[in-house]
Order: structure tokens, then C-alpha cells, then sequence
């Protein structure tokens, strides 16, 4: 790509990985499974959301490979029901909610904030504990038959209609949702009262704000969702009568209390991404992000009018047609904060000096990608293009190009752009930029025609459909190879630089975060010292100053 | 061109013939739909545009090489509210101009024809008033506004017409509506759309549409011998519903005739339009919609009359103009061993403050 | 910011004793009045009413056994914030549920 | 901007003075670690709030919807039985304010009493609990398949509702009163199963109160669990007049 670059590597010669560092501290087993450290944790989360995100990707492929041929003939619709359900519950519960905040907010908020660790680290572990469990449940549930009510557990088909595993698969949601809880809790609470002297909340990095407002979306919208599993869950057993419609229940309650956590949790899983690029974008194009109270805000907006909206999701289903308008009005207010950043993001580019490592490459991909993503929900958030447009390929496609097209972009741009920071190691610079443009194309491949698709009236869920869909498919499905390819690239070559990665140094990206003024890997205290925040944030002029002093002192 | 492989020669030829970017257009709301959903694809493009072009041409102009020194640069509180208000202003247009399609799309005009819909695990039964019952297709003439009742026996299905750009759930134990014009005779896609179980990926059908002629005739082929109403009228003798609900001065029940779409006061305060949806719950759950001036003795029918059932009572009860039916009703009754009455009364005044007549329907709340 | 130094003034405050036993008695008297309320005929106004002394009660709870009455403003906001969203959750569903009786627009 | 390094001197002075075995290392002050906990602890109780806040939106619609059936179902609560509970459980919040006091005055002996109340209150409100549960058992007035309406069918063969002068309920408002029992059960069962975990953390503190742990001056644990405490005698107070007392008159 572009021949200039601003890694400053330290002489390979002399360079060493620091000796003392929160990876060699202490070994053996134990001392990863029982740690405090948040950057441990951090890593055991990465490992772990990776094996879910395969496992995720693995049942999509079969998806696809399904969706070749319009009849059913890679396997049985009940079959196919499992899959497609088991593959929303392991990617939205396992991989999308957590992906972010779990892996490069637990490893980075305390060192952003200046602090040693996460404000509760017994909780952060537990959490990863309750992630694990619930995990390893939706596993055990998958291998003993599985479960087929799609992730949103639609009453009455799971309470009456269905007999699969749902009462293991609404457990391991449930236990997903108290971990989501506890990680959101513990930053808030961090984010508050463990920030260092001098860091004022204008200068928290934007990163930071993003996690903070998707924190407080996780602590106040997972229990509404928690308590209507277990209303499913009683139902199921005992046969209580709150959303049985023989029984005199309302089925659309679930929907409303399901909805009242579910579409805030889009905004838990993107707005972690959206910190991530705000920090890519500003620290490879050497320049403080453009209008960085708005970006803050939009954020907390975000979280805010993202709690208004959710009955988006049942225009159709015999709500009020006075809420429809409402719901509807409020849509479109949050849709603005999304275009505020996005404008944002384009002008910190702006007489920038721009270099194009992976991490702005896949930082450019979610420019597009969501752009496209947040438009096409304004579609189905308008209450007359909803009724053709939901429940169609188009919402896959809208869902898939804000879901993966933004949260895996941003959260792979995030995994490249701090690689050299959890491993004291760069990961190699070619192969990666590589499997960044792979998984652009392979993407737009994928799940573009969907769009198509779901305006020609394409239902989703489909196990068969109409033979005159298959091109369309057979698009998507050739994107989906391509795409696979993309995801696995970074997983053989990042694992190859664990090794044979160059020594990254301290600062490899000449970024201004306080995480990366300590040591690679840093120690389990994080910082030497305790670091005093005494400038701006994003001040590159600082940067260049330390730059000089050091250079001077060391001359 | 024997060097192409003739599966992707096959490929490329039926993707040639096939290739659509938006289903066809054959009801009379697919025009205005689709003129919105272009209008968004047009700002969405732009915006986009508008997007890919900054992006690109900061990275083209500002790349290291040509600018290796990054002015710092605050931001702007001009540059952002233009980006704010102008987006809010195009997205307050959509939410306008889509609010005014969707009133359009569930409000039937007063003279639509109604069609009972009723979904179940995994089928549609489409029920006309003329007595013909269908599963998985539905006739409609064109040119004539044609109104859906909704009800599912199960769980959540959902009927969609994407070549008439209407959709909507069949919900458990409540009525939605939805209505459409068909405007181009032909044969469309039914599905069903919301996730609904094992098979739901077969819960497909066809609409077909016909012209008034052709639709005259089908009417009239497919007739099952009783309209949905006499199928209605016999449930209503068997059920015994007449002996209360006749025109006998010690009625205990109020006179259904000219009930539909009457404002009736309810007992409990407050009065109830009399529409498909009232009528399904009074015959389920009666003490909860007495009428006043009666006595909540009737009881409930849940249990007993399948959908389809309730279904063909609300049409009896719907085109129920006067009296006369309910005296011919209660003529068959007698023949019943429970039917306790005696001679229908003669008089054919209607009994009891039960039918307020269509004249007060022109009071509609708002 | 503000919170670093709010934490420095705001002491560790010690509730009295006393205090704690005229809470329980308003709140035993005010269980006892909702029961009474109860009994006494007053139609609309009955849940009315009830609501009002259970919202009473809790507040009594929150300001003195939670002492938040002597709380950082970040308690309180907190509090705030978790009412108004509660408040949003039941209001919010109700609107709906209350606009569908008004029919179709 | 200042050019000093980010790193600073002297910002170690806190951490050099002795500080006490309770402070994680990650905390600069006790200050800074009771702040952090306690607000942890509101925010979970945010959680609680909206968790219970399903429940009570869930209440409030089926309440509108079948006002006839809600009455008649809660006459078969009995308000001695729910009135007695809610003193056990406003005394016991009491006693556990108490408690806090008394672990910040570091009066020891006077800390085991009061969480030994608060822990006996508990297990009364529960074992009252039980004996209402048992009751409904009995009559089938638990949601299930089991579930009978005779009580509401012919009120006069059911002491609660005869007392109550209910009159017979027509079948379909009956049939509506398995959608009051399954909220009751959800919401005083949720209800119930806090107050167990309560006590379970209440009866470890007993234990580690003698111990002499929570009259050293850090007081956070029992605070916090004071919090807890206190949301659920607050849950209660709303239950009782939502659940039991329903036009009474």
C-alpha cells in the first residue's frame, strides 16, 4: 500500500520485550485462571470470544452453503432452524456483546484512565467465569440437539411451540447477560472513580466514552431481558400465563421487554467499535479527532435516545399505530448522532498526515461499511418502507453490514492497532494489509446482493425459497468464502507474530494514549508510576515534545 | 465459447433473464412505496457519495508523503451543524412521508371486501365471504380494495405480499387488518414471514390475482354451497346463541342485529365501537364487554369454537341488517331438543339499547 | 472532576439512632394507612393513593436507611437516572398498550 | 502545554504512607475504595430496579386489562399474613440500618445482634412466606395445568372469598385470575429468592461480624449489603399494596 509508515521500531539488534511484564509475571495455569489483572482477563476473553467467533462463523458457513440451492438439500429445515438460530445466539450473546468492551476495553480503560487495574477485578474475573458458563452452555445445549426459535425467542413458539433445548439456551443467555452486566459495572464505576490526577473527563480518550455510554446501556437494559427469560423459562415449566395468549397473556409484552434490551444491545456492541476507529483514525492521521465534544456526546446520545426506540422492531405486529408514529419520530433522532460521527470521523482526515496501516484500512472499511449499514436502518426505521423491508433479507443485510461490516471491522482494527501493546510485538504489515482488503471485498460480496434480495421480498429464516433467488445467493455464498478467508488470515498470522513478530517498542504508532506511554507489554501495575494527566488529549504536539526531550536527554 | 464452462454459462444466462432489482408492481400502494423507498436509495447513494469522496480525497490529498506535518485542528461547530440539521431535516422527511404510506397501508377505505385470513402451523387458510375456502393461495379481483382480518391459531406467521408491498402479523388471539388494490392480474409470491417453526420456510403460497371477470368466475366455481355468513348462521343456532340474543321483548340478550359497527356503552363505563376485533372478544370473553342494560350471564366460548368458527359467527353477526335473519335463526332453533322457545315473536322492533343502529357510527372518536 | 473532590468533602456521615427509629415508625404508621386506605372506598383514587404511600415509604427508605440523603451527587443522579429509565420502561410499554383502544388513528 | 513528563514523581506518596490490610493494591485510598465499591453497588441495584421493572410493567398492563379478575384473585391473599410480612421486613431493615451504625460506631457485640435479627426477621418473612405458598398450593391456585377456578366460580365454598364477599365470577373473567397468580408467584417469588440469597450472605456475615471484621473501620461490606438489603424491603412495600391490596372495600 503506502510506502511511508510511521512505525519507529526500536534497533532490532538491541531490542528486547521488557523482562518484567504482566505476561511473565507469573505462569502456570492458575495463575491465569485466578487472576485480578484485567489484561489477562482480557486476553482469556480474547481466546475464548475467538473460539465462539469460529464456532459462530463455522454454522454461517453452513448457512450458506444451504442457501446455494433453493430446495432444501444440505439438510432438514428443523436442521436448518437449529443452525441459523444457533448461529444468532453464539454471535449476538458470545461474540458481538462482548467483542470490544470484554477484549480491548478490559485490557485498555485502566490504562487510558491511568489507573492499575479495573475498579472491581474479583468481578471482571467473575465475569469471564459467567461468559465461559454460559458459553459452554449454548455448546452443551447445541450438542444435545440444539435449539430452534431463532436468538429472539419469539413467544408462544418458545414457550409452547417448540421442544428443543430452550430452557438451557434462555439460561445461557441469562448468565451471558449478568457477565455483560458485571464488565459494564465495573467500567462504569472505573471510569468514574479510578481515573488519574489531571484526567478530567475532556480528556478521557474517546475510546473511553464510547465504553462508558455502552456501559451504562448494559447495566440498564440486560435485566429487563433477563427477567422476561425467566418469565419464558416459568412459562416453559410450570405454565405460568403472562404472554400466553390462551391463558390471557399478551405475546407483544415479550416482544416489548425482549426489544427494550435487544435494541439498545445493538448500540452495546457498536458504540465500543465506533471508540475504536475514533482512536485509529485520529492516531493515523496524527491528529486530534475533529469536534471531540460532539463525538463525545454523540456517544452519550446514542446510549441515550437508543433507550426511546425500540418498538422499531414491531411496526407490524399489532402495536398501537400511535406508538408506531412515535417509536418512528424517535428513530430518525437517533439515526443523527450516527451521521454526526461519521462526518467527524471523515474531517479528522482533513489536512491530517495520513499513513495506511491495517488497522486504518479496516478503520476505512467501517467508514463505508457502516455508512451503508446506518443508512439502510433509517429504511426500515421509516414506518412505510418497514412494513415491505422487514423480515426480509434486507434487515440480514442492514443487521450483518452494522454487525460485522462495523463491530468486526472496527473490532479487528482494534485488535491490529493494539496488538503491539498486549504482545510487545508487531504483527506482519503486508499479509495483514492483505487479508483487510480480502475482508473488505469479500464482505460487499457477501451481503450486498442481500439487500437485493430482501427488497424482492426474500423472507429471512428461509431454509428453501424460490428458485428465481438462487443468483443473488449463489453471490452471497461466494462472498462467504472469501470472506472466511479474511477471518482466518489474522488468526494464522497473528499467532505466527507471537513469535516471530518484530519487537514493537513502546510507542510503535507515535499515538498520544496514556497506554502507550508505558512499557510493551506493560507491567501488571500498568504504569511505573502513577502517570499524571497534564496535557490535552490527542496532543500530538506533546508527543512531539516528549519525542525531543527524550531524544535530547539520551544524546 | 466452448472454453466457458456451461454451469457458469448457465449461470450467467439465467442471471441475465432473472435479474431484478425490486419485485414487480401490482397493487395500487407499490407505486408510492416504491417512489420512497427510491427517494432514500437516492439520499442514501448521495450521502454515501459524500462519504467515500471526503474520505478519499483527504487520503489522496493529506497522505504522508504529500503532507507530512498534521495541522491540528479543533473542529467546527459551523461544519457540524450543518451535518447535524441536515441529515435530521432528510430523515424527518422519510419519517413524514413513510408515516403517511403506513396510515395509507392500514386504513382500508369503508367499501374494501374483507377476507379472513387465519395462520397456522404451517399454512395459510383464507377464508371469503362467499363460503370458498382456500389454503396456501388467495384470489383477489383487481380493482377492487380488498381487506385482510388476520388471526393466527398458533404463534406469531406473518402474511407478506412483497409485490404489493403489504405485510402483517397474524397475531394469536387478536385481529390485525391490512388492505390492498391489486392492479395487475398475475400470479405473486405469498409468504410468511415471521419465524413460525419447523417448517416455516413452506408456509409460501401464491396470490393470484384476476381480473373482475375472470374472479366472477373463480367465485363461482369454487363455492362450497353455504356463504361464510349461513355457515355462521348455523354455529349460531347450534351454540344456542338465539335463544338469548332474539328480538323477544324478555330478551336476555341484546339484539345483534345492525350491531356492526355501532357504538354500544359498555356496563363497565365507556363506550366500544363494534368492529371484527370486539365481536371476537365478546363471544370469548363476554363479562368483559357487557353491554349495558344486560345482565353479564353469557358465557364464554373459548374452547368451543375454533377460529374459522369464530370467524363464521362475526361474518353472520356482521351482515346481520335486521331482524330477519335472527328470526330464521331462531325458526331452526326450534328444532333443536334444547331450544326453549316459544313462538318468535312477531314484531320485528329491535330490542334493548344493544343496536344503536349505524346512524351514531358517524361519531367516531377521532 | 467533580468527584474527586466531592469525595474529600463529603465525610463518612454517621446516621443517629434516633433518627433510624422515627423512619421505622413513619413507616410502620404509613403501612398501616395503606391498609386502612385500602378499606375505604374512594374509586379512582384508591391505587392513586396506595402508590403515593409506597412512594413515600421507599423514598423515606432511600434517603435514610441508604443514607442518600447525605450521598455524593453521583448517587443521586444515579438514582435518577435508574427512576426516569424504569419510568420509561413501564411508561413507554403502557403508552402502547393504552393507544391501542383508541383504534385505528 | 506543559512539557513535564506524564509520568510524575511524588504521585506514589499515598501508597508510601502504611495503609491498611482491607485496601487493594489497585486503590490509592480507602476513600477512593469504599467510593468505588458503594457506587458499584448502586449500579447494581439499577439493575435490580429494572429487572423488577419488567415485572411491574407486566403487572400494570394485565391489571388494566382484567381490573375484575385482579380483585378477585388478590381477596384470596390474606392482608394479616401480608401486612404482618411487611412489618417483619420493615423491622428487619430497620435492625440492618442499625447494624451499619454499629459498625461504624465499632460496636461489635451490638453488630452480631442486629444481623442475627435482621437474619431472624428474614427467615420469618420467608417462613410466612412458605405458609402463604402452601396455601395457594393447596387450592391450586398455582399457575399451572392444575390451575382451579372454583374459588372464583363459587366464592361460597372458599372461606377468603366468602369473607371478602365476593360474588360467583363468570367464566372468562375467572379464567383471567391464572394471569394475577402467575404475576404474584413471578413477582413475590422473584421477591423471595433476593431475600434467600440475602440471608445467605447475612448468615457468612454473622460469622465473620464475630470474627470482629466490620469493626475495624471498614465498614463498606456491611454497607453495601445494607443497600441490598434495604432495595428489597423497598421491592416489598410496593408488592404489598400492588398484590394484596386491590379493592378491599
Amino acid at each position: 500500500m503506502s510506502t511511508s509508515t510511521i512505525v519507529s521500531l526500536p534497533d532490532q539488534s538491541t531490542a528486547r520485550i521488557p523482562k518484567v511484564n504482566y505476561l511473565s509475571k507469573e505462569n502456570g495455569l492458575l495463575s491465569w485462571l485466578l487472576t485480578g489483572d484485567h489484561k489477562r482477563i482480557a486476553i482469556l476473553y480474547l481466546i475464548s470470544l475467538s473460539f465462539f467467533f469460529f464456532i459462530g462463523g463455522a454454522l454461517a458457513g453452513l448457512i450458506r452453503l444451504e442457501l446455494l440451492t433453493p430446495q432444501t438439500d444440505l439438510m432438514a429445515t428443523d436442521t436448518y432452524n437449529k443452525v441459523f438460530t444457533m448461529h444468532g445466539v453464539i454471535m449476538i450473546f458470545f461474540f458481538l456483546v462482548p467483542s470490544v468492551p470484554a477484549t480491548l476495553g478490559n485490557f485498555l480503560i485502566p490504562m487510558m484512565i491511568g489507573a492499575k487495574d479495573l475498579a472491581l477485578p474479583k468481578i471482571n474475573l467473575l465475569s469471564w467465569y459467567l461468559y465461559m458458563a454460559g458459553g459452554l452452555l449454548a455448546i452443551y445445549t447445541m450438542a444435545t440437539g440444539g435449539v430452534d426459535t431463532g436468538w429472539t425467542f419469539t413467544t408462544p413458539l418458545s414457550t409452547h411451540y417448540v421442544n428443543t433445548n430452550v430452557l438451557t439456551t434462555g439460561l445461557a443467555a441469562f448468565i451471558a447477560g449478568f457477565s455483560s452486566i458485571f464488565t459494564g459495572l465495573n467500567f462504569i464505576v472505573t471510569i468514574h472513580k479510578m481515573r488519574a490526577p489531571g484526567m478530567t473527563w475532556f480528556k478521557l480518550p474517546l475510546f473511553v466514552w464510547a465504553h462508558y455510554a455502552a456501559s451504562v446501556l448494559m447495566v440498564l437494559a440486560t435485566p429487563v431481558v433477563a427477567i422476561a427469560i425467566v418469565l419464558v423459562a416459568l412459562e416453559r415449566t410450570i405454565g405460568i400465563g403472562v404472554f400466553d395468549p390462551t391463558k390471557g397473556g399478551d405475546p407483544l409484552l415479550f416482544q416489548h421487554l425482549f426489544w427494550f434490551y435487544s435494541h439498545p444491545a445493538v448500540y452495546i456492541m457498536i458504540l465500543p467499535g465506533m471508540g475504536v476507529i475514533s482512536e485509529v483514525i485520529s492516531t493515523f492521521s496524527r491528529k486530534r479527532v475533529f469536534g471531540y465534544t460532539a463525538v463525545a456526546f454523540s456517544s452519550v446520545a446514542i446510549a441515550v435516545f437508543g433507550f426511546f426506540v425500540w418498538a422499531h422492531h414491531m411496526f407490524i405486529m399489532g402495536i398501537s399505530n400511535y406508538a408506531v408514529l412515535v417509536f418512528s419520530l424517535l428513530t430518525m433522532l437517533v439515526a443523527v448522532p450516527s451521521a454526526i460521527k461519521i462526518f467527524n470521523w471523515s474531517f479528522t482526515l482533513y489536512k491530517g498526515s495520513i499513513t495506511f496501516e491495517t488497522p486504518m484500512l479496516y478503520a476505512f472499511g467501517f467508514l463505508g461499511l457502516f455508512t451503508i449499514g446506518g443508512l439502510t436502518g433509517v429504511f426500515l426505521g421509516v414506518s412505510g418502507t418497514d412494513i415491505h423491508l422487514t423480515e426480509t433479507y434486507f434487515i440480514v443485510a442492514h443487521f450483518h453490514f452494522v454487525m460485522v461490516g462495523g463491530m468486526l471491522m472496527a473490532f479487528l482494527a482494534g485488535i491490529h492497532f493494539w496488538w503491539p501493546k498486549m504482545t510487545g510485538r508487531m504483527y506482519p504489515e503486508k499479509i495483514s494489509q492483505m487479508a483487510a482488503v480480502v475482508t473488505f471485498i469479500g464482505f460487499n460480496f457477501t451481503f450486498f446482493p442481500q439487500f437485493i434480495l430482501g427488497t424482492l421480498g426474500m423472507p429471512r429464516r428461509y431454509a428453501s425459497y424460490p428458485p428465481e433467488f438462487q443468483i443473488l445467493n449463489v453471490f452471497s455464498t461466494a462472498g462467504a468464502t472469501i470472506l472466511g478467508v479474511g477471518y482466518l488470515l489474522p488468526v494464522l498470522y497473528l499467532v505466527w507474530s507471537l513469535k516471530y513478530g518484530a519487537i514493537a517498542g513502546n510507542n510503535p504508532w507515535q499515538a498520544t494514549g496514556l497506554e502507550w506511554q508505558t512499557q510493551s507489554p506493560p507491567l501488571t501495575e500498568n504504569f511505573a508510576k502513577m502517570p499524571i494527566m497534564d496535557h490535552e488529549v490527542y496532543d500530538y504536539e506533546w508527543l512531539e515534545a516528549q519525542k525531543e526531550k527524550e531524544v535530547a536527554s539520551v544524546g | 465459447m466452448d472454453h466457458i464452462s456451461p454451469v457458469i454459462w448457465q449461470f450467467l444466462v439465467k442471471w441475465m433473464t432473472n435479474f431484478a432489482l425490486f419485485p414487480p408492481e401490482a397493487s395500487k400502494i407499490a407505486p408510492q412505496m416504491d417512489a420512497l423507498y427510491f427517494f432514500m436509495v437516492l439520499v442514501s447513494l448521495i450521502g454515501l457519495t459524500v462519504v467515500v469522496l471526503l474520505v478519499t480525497a483527504f487520503s489522496i490529498l493529506y497522505n504522508k508523503e504529500r503532507h507530512p506535518v498534521a495541522e491540528q485542528i479543533e473542529g467546527s461547530t459551523l461544519l457540524e451543524a450543518t451535518w447535524t440539521i441536515i441529515p435530521l431535516g432528510l430523515f424527518l422527511v422519510m419519517f413524514v412521508w413513510g408515516a403517511l404510506i403506513y396510515f395509507r397501508v392500514f386504513t382500508p377505505p369503508a367499501n374494501a371486501m374483507n377476507i379472513y385470513v387465519v395462520g397456522k402451523q404451517w399454512m395459510w387458510k383464507a377464508e371469503h365471504p362467499g363460503g370458498q375456502h382456500e389454503i396456501n393461495s388467495l384470489h383477489v379481483p383487481t380493482g377492487r380494495a380488498v381487506q385482510l382480518t388476520l388471526i393466527s391459531q398458533d404463534v406469531f406467521h406473518s402474511f407478506s405480499i412483497p409485490a404489493f408491498r403489504v405485510k402483517r402479523e397474524a397475531i394469536p388471539g387478536r385481529y390485525t387488518t391490512v388492505w390492498f388494490e391489486a392492479t395487475t392480474p398475475g400470479t405473486y409470491h405469498l409468504f410468511c414471514t415471521q419465524y413460525c417453526g419447523t417448517e416455516h420456510s413452506h408456509m409460501i403460497g401464491d396470490i393470484v390475482v384476476l381480473t373482475p371477470e375472470d374472479y366472477k368466475k373463480w367465485l363461482a366455481d369454487s363455492t362450497s354451497g353455504a356463504s361464510l355468513a349461513q355457515n355462521g348462521e348455523r354455529l349460531f343456532a347450534s351454540l344456542s346463541c338465539s335463544a338469548c340474543h332474539n328480538t323477544r321483548p324478555d330478551a336476555r340478550g341484546p339484539s345483534l342485529a345492525g350491531v356492526y359497527g355501532a357504538k354500544l356503552p359498555l356496563t363497565a363505563g365507556g363506550t366500544v365501537t363494534a368492529d371484527d376485533a370486539f365481536l371476537r372478544e365478546a363471544i370469548l370473553n363476554p363479562s368483559q364487554h357487557v353491554t349495558q342494560g344486560y345482565a353479564p350471564i353469557m358465557p364464554t366460548y373459548q374452547g368451543q369454537v375454533s377460529e374459522e368458527g369464530v370467524i363464521a359467527l362475526v361474518e353472520y353477526i356482521k351482515n346481520l341488517d335486521s331482524n330477519y335473519r335472527i328470526q330464521q335463526t331462531l325458526n331452526t332453533t326450534e328444532l333443536l331438543p334444547e331450544s326453549e322457545g316459544t313462538a318468535p315473536a312477531k314484531s320485528p322492533a329491535a330490542k334493548g339499547s344493544g343496536s344503536q343502529g349505524p346512524a351514531t357510527q358517524g361519531t367516531v372518536k377521532p | 472532576m467533580s468527584e474527586q473532590v466531592e469525595h474529600k468533602e463529603h465525610e463518612h456521615h454517621i446516621v443517629s439512632p434516633l433518627v433510624y427509629l422515627a423512619i421505622l415508625v413513619a413507616l410502620l404508621v404509613g403501612t398501616a394507612l395503606t391498609v386502612w386506605a385500602s378499606y375505604v372506598d374512594l374509586g379512582v383514587w384508591n391505587p392513586i393513593i396506595a402508590l403515593a404511600i409506597a412512594c413515600t415509604k421507599a423514598t423515606l427508605v432511600v434517603l435514610f436507611f441508604m443514607h442518600v440523603k447525605y450521598s455524593s451527587r453521583l448517587t443521586k443522579l444515579t438514582i435518577f437516572c435508574g427512576v426516569f429509565l424504569f419510568l420509561t420502561l413501564i411508561g413507554m410499554t403502557l403508552a402502547d398498550y393504552i393507544s391501542r383502544a383508541w383504534g385505528q388513528w | 502545554m506543559s512539557d513535564s513528563p506524564v509520568i510524575a514523581d511524588g504521585a506514589l506518596d499515598a501508597t508510601a504512607h502504611e495503609h491498611p490490610s482491607y485496601l487493594r493494591h489497585h486503590f490509592e485510598s480507602v476513600e477512593q475504595q469504599a467510593d468505588a465499591t458503594n457506587f458499584a453497588m448502586w449500579l447494581f441495584l439499577l439493575t435490580e430496579v429494572m429487572f423488577f421493572g419488567g415485572l411491574f410493567t407486566a403487572y400494570l398492563i394485565y391489571r388494566n386489562w382484567y381490573y375484575p379478575s385482579f380483585v378477585a384473585a388478590s381477596h384470596q391473599l390474606s392482608i394479616p399474613l401480608g401486612g404482618f410480612n411487611t412489618l417483619l421486613l420493615i423491622t428487619s431493615s430497620f435492625t440492618m440500618a442499625m447494624g451499619v451504625w454499629c459498625a461504624e460506631t465499632r460496636r461489635k457485640s451490638g453488630l452480631v445482634l442486629c444481623l442475627i435479627l435482621t437474619f431472624i426477621l428474614g427467615l420469618g418473612f420467608l417462613g410466612v412466606k412458605t405458609v402463604e405458598y402452601s396455601e395457594k398450593f393447596e387450592k391450586h391456585h398455582v399457575p399451572s395445568y392444575h390451575y382451579s377456578l372454583n374459588s372464583f366460580l363459587n366464592p361460597d365454598s372458599d372461606e377468603a372469598a366468602k369473607a371478602a364477599g365476593d360474588k360467583p365470577l363468570p367464566l372468562d373473567v375467572a379464567r383471567h385470575t391464572e394471569v394475577y397468580f402467575s404475576l404474584y408467584f413471578a413477582m413475590t417469588g422473584m421477591h423471595a429468592l433476593h431475600m434467600i440469597i440475602g440471608i445467605g450472605i447475612l448468615g457468612f456475615m454473622i460469622f465473620r461480624a464475630q470474627a470482629g471484621a466490620y469493626t475495624s473501620g471498614h465498614v463498606t461490606f456491611v454497607e453495601n449489603f445494607g443497600l441490598y438489603w434495604h432495595f428489597v424491603d423497598i421491592i416489598w412495600i410496593f408488592l404489598f399494596p400492588l398484590l394484596y391490596l386491590i379493592s378491599r372495600h
